[in-house]
């Protein structure tokens, strides 16, 4: 089983990393960005042997709130990739 | 009283904080391996400096799901005074034993330099010793240390005088230009609403002895001592 | 950790090609066969490849380097006879240090080139049983002002690089205190990254990295053994050229969170008695690890790769041989302590593996499960490299300046401060954490940067400099100057120099020019070190350091540590009060060959570059001293690149604060241009209290050391006055443009 | 216009983040994570007026090269949302 997990700063918390990056493609000649976020992404790959995808997935969401994401200022999603 | 010094693997401040308590202050300190599980006898908890578990993911994202942190967070939780420098902060807040998050700082670089710090609310285990308003030069050196609360917590923050130290130049003017990191209201350290766990990013242990530059870092020192009624023994 | 057995992929064929590809000449690889009394397969052509590489058998450079002065009565292990050379600094104390270089990784991958680089270096030295105390770095990029294609790589190979090694050494805890960086086209596409560092020790904690014991078990340690930077150390001893930016190898990635848990690890190991020998796997990783102890311990090195943590699946022995994944060592552990080793590197959650045995028959021997892959005499492999005696074919000597050009000196100062190489390296080491571990006394910006090893109660200083327009326009005189140049920022900041250790940096060997330079400039450091009595530690050669347009400028960077006797006698750079009396020890001086006024405001590159006395250098440097440990000095500050007019700016700034200084110096009968500006050697700009001026220039002149009067601090302004005329600067002016000239151009 | 930008550590090279995390995870009580790499992910919202889509997936794709991810360690994947 594998999963994908994005991880973005929330809309309200300043993405200081993002703010450079679209800066620097602006001097780079693209003006025409107009906002850049950055977030993470994991690729998570499962060992199938004897597992159970629904549990896998509920205890991936915990693992997602409880440790991959700070929700204090992220937003997380997980998809099943099968 | 006895000092505990938590070590995390990756912790590189450890050894500086054990040495102002131990040797500049006179406390007995121990060190405290992060698979340990009990902190029994300890009158002050120091969470240090450095990039517990390679700060990856998050930095003390990692930190907060070692096994002495259900020690630190009952010991918290019974009013044991506990301090969390730089990354120890940040272990504070991924922990959520204080409010708010620790992010990049504004400029996306380490910063690591000496810097002004106007005291708050002196009120607490951690001041009691400084005048509210005092100018400290204590240094920073973190890349992530910029503090970002939502309206709501700074305002707590604000109304329960929890915010004990901010970002100022040498005059004490808190401002924007004297904020090296682009933290929320210039917000180097606060305290939780109970006042036993301080969390700042500036390095109060490489602020002890003059020969290093400054000694302003003493007064975090001293106050707990003098809160806990200890006389320094150096 | 994967050890699964899957069938691998057969071994190339050894073509003439394939020989030429690893950089392997015909003789060489007849060499190869009358010692193996047959022919190589591929994996040991492979070993053979890197280990007879320059990078590590220094094969061009070697003879070079016997002249270097390498004893003394303070060394307790020699250059080239470990990791690192362990120098004596009293009360059972030593100290190991060294500079390494990544300079072509880096130019490849700044950030993790340079990161490695660091960690590598550091691997050197905790091997040695010192605990790391500090870094320096020293650094070398091509021009980073303006809009062009190239000034925008530069920056982006600048940032890259700055940053890579603060992330190193910041996450595992080690101040990088000092250094030095210079801009010049002549370094476009192949920046110099040099990296030193410095660890402590007592005497009988000294490890060594010889295989003793026969039947002692072999233990591999730390991060598990990828396909990164295959073969970098062949890589490093080429040219870089647009194909091989293509055919580069797998970018080694550093973890300095591992890297920090190997230190911890080894360490708490060498206070035990379970090593026996231990060795860190850096270029060449295990190759160089095996060979290298089996030939320190006359012994041999069996091992078997099957055992070896692996990262990924179905590596070919070639593969792992050569793989130079970081953050890994190799441990010869005494028989029956094996738990010792097992609990430790438990506790540190750290990978290990017992992967071979010592044995007594002098051959490195490499097994996959019961077949052996490669059979090679280890002595023969190590420490019997072919060596070379390369042409050499001097450069014409420079043509004496006819004519100095004139300029607004009062704007040339301001142009100086700006220029990227003279202006502060605040935006460099303000990303590097250089507090930590709480010792460091004079922070990056004065002449050397002070550390106080507590554990030790010893007060190092360590700096690194060369100029290297000297050195391309007379690579002897240049040399001897960088060394002169070390030691006069020992002198100023209070301390006793103690030993060397240096990075060779030039172009292609095989050049005969090339040659020559690199010949010359370790002619010129061996007299230097003499000279100063610093013997050479340690060190490092990097060759073939090319662009399209040619060699990189030679670049022979010295690192010198020393010993400040007394806290009292650290001194820095700056002025510190009002009224103190501005004194000039040394000569007005005159020389403006290789000068920087010249290179930043003319583009020239011309000249004789100014000549050293070694005498009369170590007669100033001792009344510095005495004067330092007499308390007369408020500061002290050496001339160097822009000359006086720059000396005396810099030591009007102190961290953000600043103060003026009115300087007047009479009727000299120089140009102004020259007066201010030129680079004369054997002088430093002093400070002391009015009361104390003329107890200083007493001194110094029963020393025979020329000594002046030349102003008075004070004020918000810099005033220079001499033959009747009079420039002025705001201080605080001349201070913005210094401190933000790098950060602007970063912008 | 919206683009979304991965950039995911090449296989060969090392991802000590992604073993660091994965090691969070198994000592948090889920062992059966087998591997985890981390990248990043760039939200990219363009200005629509006058952009010529073509053209600007294009320069994209150059400025994904040259500047949000490095080609010696990294891969990059671009995906136009419209
Ligand atoms: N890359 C660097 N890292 C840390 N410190 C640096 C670096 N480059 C320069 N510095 C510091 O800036 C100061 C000035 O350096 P430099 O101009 O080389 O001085 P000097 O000419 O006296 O040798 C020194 O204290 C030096 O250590
Ligand atoms: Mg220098």
């Amino acid at each position: 089983m594998k999963a994908r997990v994005t991880v973005m700063p929330k809309k309200s918390v300043l993405d200081p990393q993002g703010v450079a990056v679209r800066n620097a493609i602006a001097t780079h000649g693209f003006p025409q960005v107009k906002s850049v976020r950055i977030g993470k992404v994991m690729e998570i790959e499962l060992d199938d042997a004897g597992l159970d995808a629904k549990a896998a997935e509920a205890r991936l969401h915990e693992i997602c709130a409880d440790l991959l994401s700070n929700p204090v200022i992220e937003d997380y999603t997980l998809e099943i990739q099968g | 009283m006895k000092a505990a010094v938590i070590r995390f693997p990756g912790s590189n401040c450890d050894q500086d904080c054990h040495y102002a308590l131990q040797r500049v202050f006179g406390v007995p300190t121990d060190y405290v391996w992060h698979k340990e599980s009990s902190l029994k006898g300890y009158d002050l908890v120091v969470l240090p400096g450095g990039f517990s578990y390679g700060d990856y993911l998050r930095c003390g994202a990692i930190a907060r799901f070692s096994p002495i942190m259900k020690a630190v967070v009952d010991y918290a939780e019974n009013g044991g005074l506990l301090i969390g420098i730089c990354n120890g902060f940040q272990v504070l807040t991924e922990s959520r034993l204080l409010p708010g998050a620790l992010v990049r700082n504004r400029d996306l670089h380490f910063i690591c330099e000496h810097r002004f710090l106007r005291v708050g609310a002196c009120d607490n285990p951690f001041l009691n010793q400084a005048k509210p308003g005092q100018v400290l030069n204590i240094p920073i050196a973190h890349g992530e240390g910029n503090y970002t609360a939502d309206e709501a917590t700074l305002e707590e923050l604000n109304a329960n005088r929890q915010i004990l130290v901010r970002y100022c130049d040498a005059q004490g003017v808190v401002s924007e230009a004297a904020n090296p990191n682009g933290s929320l209201n210039n917000i180097a350290g606060i305290c939780n609403a109970k006042r036993n766990v301080f969390g700042l990013m500036p390095h109060p242990e490489r602020a002890c002895e003059a020969r290093l530059g400054s000694e302003d870092g003493n007064v975090i020192f001293q106050s707990i001592l003098n809160h806990l009624g200890v006389r320094a023994v150096a | 950790m994967n050890t699964t057995a899957v069938s691998l992929p057969p071994d190339p064929e050894i073509t003439p090609a394939v020989i030429a590809k690893h950089g392997i000449t015909p003789d060489e690889y007849a060499l190869i066969q009358k010692i193996l009394g047959r022919k190589p397969n591929f994996t040991e052509l492979g070993i053979f490849s890197v280990m007879w590489s320059e990078h590590c058998s220094y094969k061009n450079s070697k003879p070079e380097l016997k002249k270097f002065p390498t004893t003394g009565p303070t060394v307790l292990v020699k250059a080239g006879e470990e990791n690192a050379g362990v120098i004596d600094v009293g009360d059972g104390w030593a100290i190991a240090f060294k500079m390494e270089s990544h300079n072509h990784p880096s130019a490849i991958e700044p950030f993790q080139g340079a990161a490695t680089g660091v960690g590598g270096i550091i691997r050197d030295i905790f091997t040695m049983g010192a605990r790391p105390v500090f870094n320096l770095n020293s650094l070398r990029f091509g021009s980073i002002t303006g809009d062009s294609a190239s000034a925008k790589t530069n920056r982006r190979l600048f940032s890259g690089v700055v940053a890579g090694i603060a992330h190193y050494g910041n996450c595992i805890g080690i101040p990088t205190i000092g250094g030095e960086v210079y801009f010049d086209d002549s370094y476009e596409g192949n920046p110099l990254v040099n990296v030193l560092c410095l660890g402590v020790l007592k005497h009988e904690e000294i490890a060594r990295g010889a295989a003793k014991g026969i039947g002692n078990p072999v233990f591999y340690v730390g991060a598990e053994t990828g396909r990164d930077g295959l073969a970098g150390a062949a890589f490093a001893s080429r040219e870089l050229t647009e194909e091989s930016k293509q055919d580069r190898p797998a970018v080694q990635v550093g973890d300095p969170f591992k890297e920090k848990l190997l230190l911890e690890a080894c360490l708490e190991l060498l206070t035990t008695d379970a090593v026996a020998g231990i060795q860190d796997m850096g270029a060449a990783g295990l190759t160089c690890s095996t060979c290298e102890t089996a030939s320190r311990g006359n012994t041999g090195v069996e091992i078997d790769l099957e055992k070896v943590p692996k990262r990924e699946v179905g590596m070919t022995p070639y593969e792992i041989m050569l793989s130079e994944s970081q953050e890994r060592m190799l441990i010869i552990v005494e028989k029956g302590k094996e738990d010792i080793v097992r609990r430790i590197f438990e506790k540190w959650d750290l990978p290990y593996a017992e992967v071979g045995t010592v044995k007594d028959d002098g051959m490195m021997r490499v097994k996959v499960g019961e077949v052996t892959v490669a059979e090679i005499p280890a002595r023969q492999l190590a420490d019997e490299a072919p060596i070379y005696h390369r042409e050499t074919q001097a450069k014409p000597a420079p043509a004496p300046l006819c004519e100095i050009p004139k300029t607004d000196v009062s704007l040339a100062l301001g142009k100086l401060l700006a220029d990227p190489s003279i202006a502060s390296k605040e935006w460099v080491y303000r990303q590097y954490d250089h507090m930590v571990r709480d010792g460091t006394m004079v922070l990056p910006g004065s002449d050397a940067a002070v550390f106080i090893v507590r554990e030790a109660n010893k007060i190092l200083a360590s700096t690194s400099d060369c100029n290297a327009i000297y050195c391309l326009l007379d690579p002897r005189e240049g040399a001897r100057l960088a060394v002169a140049e070390a030691a006069r920022n020992l002198a100023c900041s209070g301390a006793i120099p103690l030993a060397v250790t240096d990075n060779l940096n030039f172009g292609n060997p095989h050049k005969p020019e090339n040659f020559w330079q690199l010949r010359e400039c370790v002619e010129g450091i061996a007299e230097g070190c003499a000279a100063f009595n610093t013997p050479v530690t340690g060190g490092n050669v990097s060759l073939y350091n090319e662009n399209p347009a040619g060699a990189i400028d030679p670049t022979p960077t010295i690192a010198m540590v020393g010993i400040i006797k007394d806290e009292s006698h650290v001194t820095t750079s700056s002025f510190k009060n009002a009224g103190d009396t501005v004194i000039l020890l040394g000569e007005l001086g005159d020389e403006m060959g290789g000068s920087h006024y010249l290179k930043v405001l003319f583009g020239r590159k011309e000249g004789i570059p100014p000549r050293i006395n070694f005498e009369r250098e170590r007669a100033l440097h001792n009344t510095l001293r005495g004067l330092i440990g007499r308390g007369l000095l408020a500061s002290a500050h050496d001339c160097a690149e822009g000359g006086l007019a720059v000396t005396l700016a810099e030591s009007c700034f102190c961290g953000t604060q600043t103060i003026g200084a009115e300087i007047d110096f009479g009727t000299t009968g120089l140009a102004p241009e020259v007066l201010l500006f030129n680079e004369s050697q054997t002088r430093v700009v002093v400070s002391a209290k009015p009361e104390d001026a003329e107890a200083v220039l007493v001194f110094a002149h029963e020393k025979g050391i020329p000594a002046r009067r030349i102003g008075t601090v004070g004020g918000a302004q810099l005033g220079l006055k001499a033959d009747g005329a009079e420039t002025r600067w705001n201080v605080a002016d001349l201070q913005s443009t210094w401190r933000g000239s790098i950060a602007a151009c970063m912008a």
